[in-house]
């Protein structure tokens, strides 16, 4: 398995230029999260477009369908890597696993916070949790289980959060109102989230 | 050499040692951020530049050396300089050793690592996911909603009572409050602070009432109490209202 | 330039299996956003893991330094594609901005605490530096180093941080074994000791 592979490397020895910028190309396009145009690459690479869209070829030569599991495609915004199409199956198998499927610690403490006082804001939630707020609130945005729900202080304050009704969806929820009890903790929102800051303050104290 | 024209650049403080002092001094600077170390190395890379050993100024860095870190001690460690000081001699200094010790080992492990970045910060990738790659909705398994109980269950607890977190303690801005004030007082011209600050944390009823002192003292406002624990009446006074109007005619001209 | 690919590429034809999960790995390795370990490697190839491991060798072959512009690498407990090192250049040119490469003290004395301890929390941090340790943990948490990981005290305390994998994956560590161990400084802490207990006898004589 070595010696052709050797003998490729002995060929790029004393540096081809060509070769030299096609190997620029692959790692340009290996680290780049969107597609590079020519003359993005040129630009990365230093060098000519023409010289560029000469190399490009070598690079799709090396990196085509049935030769590597990763091809070079152009689309619409310009060059990218992607799996070679005989490696679908796997891919899939790949995006489809349920790793990551829970939510965090803060996620799960900052919709929960959410959930049982209803509405509230960021500043709301990190003086409950005693960080800020910014990241869990963002990740359970883009998941859909929480939405914006107007500002605090009739309109003029921070944005305030609340439940979606994919939320509900997900933890089995008919309504808000089937929230397991937390008479322990207090009767109502209110009194949930009077504890809630009393605990905070001591613990910032 | 004059030790207080020592001229610092730190993280917390730019400028000569003795505005640092009187910063300290006035408590307009937190002991806490500052780089004492840094201090100690920028007075002995001084040192070292010059000919001949200055112990005037040797001695008269110690001294103020010596009270920054027993100060910076003391507002790090209010609860922990007592337990030190009960200690016996043996056992503080061994307790003392320890701590210094674990800075130590952490401020070379900041070393290795900084000395790893250098290295391997040749190394680029992608952060973020390929271009091309199939775009996938990963939904969330069901939960189960006693989870959310569970966790405010536990938010609710009473934190334990060791607690050392008075060091990451930080204060909300007086400024924040000094606006605030301004801006009611702009409306009405008195309040109660108590009303005022009553859906507010305990350290940001502190800040407030600084606010409260710091308005007082620019003449921008009277205090009254009508007795010990007595609610606090804020009253705009009469010449802030004209002054405040003066400075914005003043300023609607110089901009128009 | 195009002969010895081919050579290769007739090598691989008639479908040497291992060839062939190694264009597999190829593939989940380019359209992976984090390094994948050979359990999920296997998982998503359906294959043993003993094959994953051999055909590793054949694409690490393929993608090493001098050789190819993209490197494979183990790295935070995985296997990723990176640009080889010799490309650094055109990649800085690429990115603007290498936002994680430049850490302050601060920042780098508190990722090296998180990561020597394991999680802890704000204030065993700033325990160690004598100093608050809000904004490089605020710092840290914004470049994606450091991450939440539950609570002190069983849960009711103050918020803990862990390092990330993206850590790992900047400096270069396999995993955190990796880290020196720091236990050559015993010396400087007797000295210490020494010199305090020298001071402690004059003050009570």
């Amino acid at each position: 398995m070595d010696r052709p592979l050797r003998l490729i490397a002995g060929n790029f020895e004393g540096g081809d230029p060509l070769d030299q910028l096609a190997r620029t190309l692959e790692a340009l396009l290996v680290v780049a999260s969107a597609p590079l145009s020519v003359e993005e690459l040129a630009a990365a690479a230093d060098h000519d477009a023409e010289l560029v869209e000469e190399a490009l070829r070598l690079v799709a030569d090396r990196f085509a369908e049935e030769r590597s599991g990763i091809v070079l495609e152009h689309v619409a915004g310009g060059w990218a890597f992607r799996a070679g199409r005989a490696e679908a199956a796997a891919c899939a198998r790949l995006f489809e696993r349920p790793a990551q499927r829970n939510l965090s610690q803060a996620a799960l403490e900052t919709v929960a916070i959410v959930a049982y006082l209803g509405p509230c804001s960021r500043p709301d939630i990190a003086r409950i949790r005693g960080v800020a707020a910014d990241s869990a609130v963002a990740n359970l945005l883009e998941r859909g289980l929480i939405a914006e729900a107007g500002r605090d202080h009739g309109g003029g304050g921070a944005v305030r959060y609340r439940t979606t009704p994919l939320f509900e969806r997900i933890f089995g929820l008919e309504s808000l109102s089937e929230l397991p009890r937390l008479d322990d903790v207090g009767s109502d929102a209110a009194e949930i989230r009077d504890r809630l800051h009393a605990v905070a303050q001591q613990r910032s104290a | 050499m004059i030790v207080r024209e020592l001229e610092l650049d730190l993280d917390a403080f730019e400028g000569p040692f003795d505005l640092l002092l009187a910063l300290v001094l006035k408590e307009e600077l937190e002991l806490c951020d500052v780089d004492l170390a840094g201090i100690v190395t920028a007075f002995l890379e001084r040192l070292a530049e010059r000919e001949e050993l200055d112990l005037d100024a040797c001695g008269e860095f110690l001294v103020l050396i010596a009270a920054l870190l027993e100060l910076k001690a003391r507002a790090l460690f209010p609860d922990e300089t007592a337990e030190l000081a009960e200690l016996e001699p043996e056992e503080a200094a061994e307790e003392l050793a320890r701590r210094l010790a674990e800075y130590r080992r952490a401020k070379e492990a900041a070393a290795w690592l900084r000395e790893r970045l250098a290295a391997e910060g040749d190394r680029y990738f992608r952060l973020g996911p390929s271009p091309l790659a199939p775009k996938v909705e990963t939904p969330l398994a069901p939960q189960h909603p006693g989870a959310l109980a569970e966790v405010l269950r536990v938010l609710a607890q009473d934190p334990p009572d060791v607690s050392l977190s008075h060091m990451a303690l930080r204060f909300p801005p007086v400024s924040q409050f000094l606006e605030r004030f301004r801006a009611l007082l702009g409306r009405r011209s008195r309040f109660d602070f108590e009303a005022e600050v009553a859906e507010l944390t305990r350290l940001e009823q502190a800040s407030a009432f600084l606010a409260l002192l710091e308005l007082r003292r620019a003449g921008e406002l009277a205090i009254e109490q009508a007795a010990p624990f007595a609610p606090i009446r804020v009253t705009r006074t009469p010449q802030e209202n004209t002054l405040r109007e003066e400075r914005t005619a003043a300023w609607t001209v110089r901009s128009a």
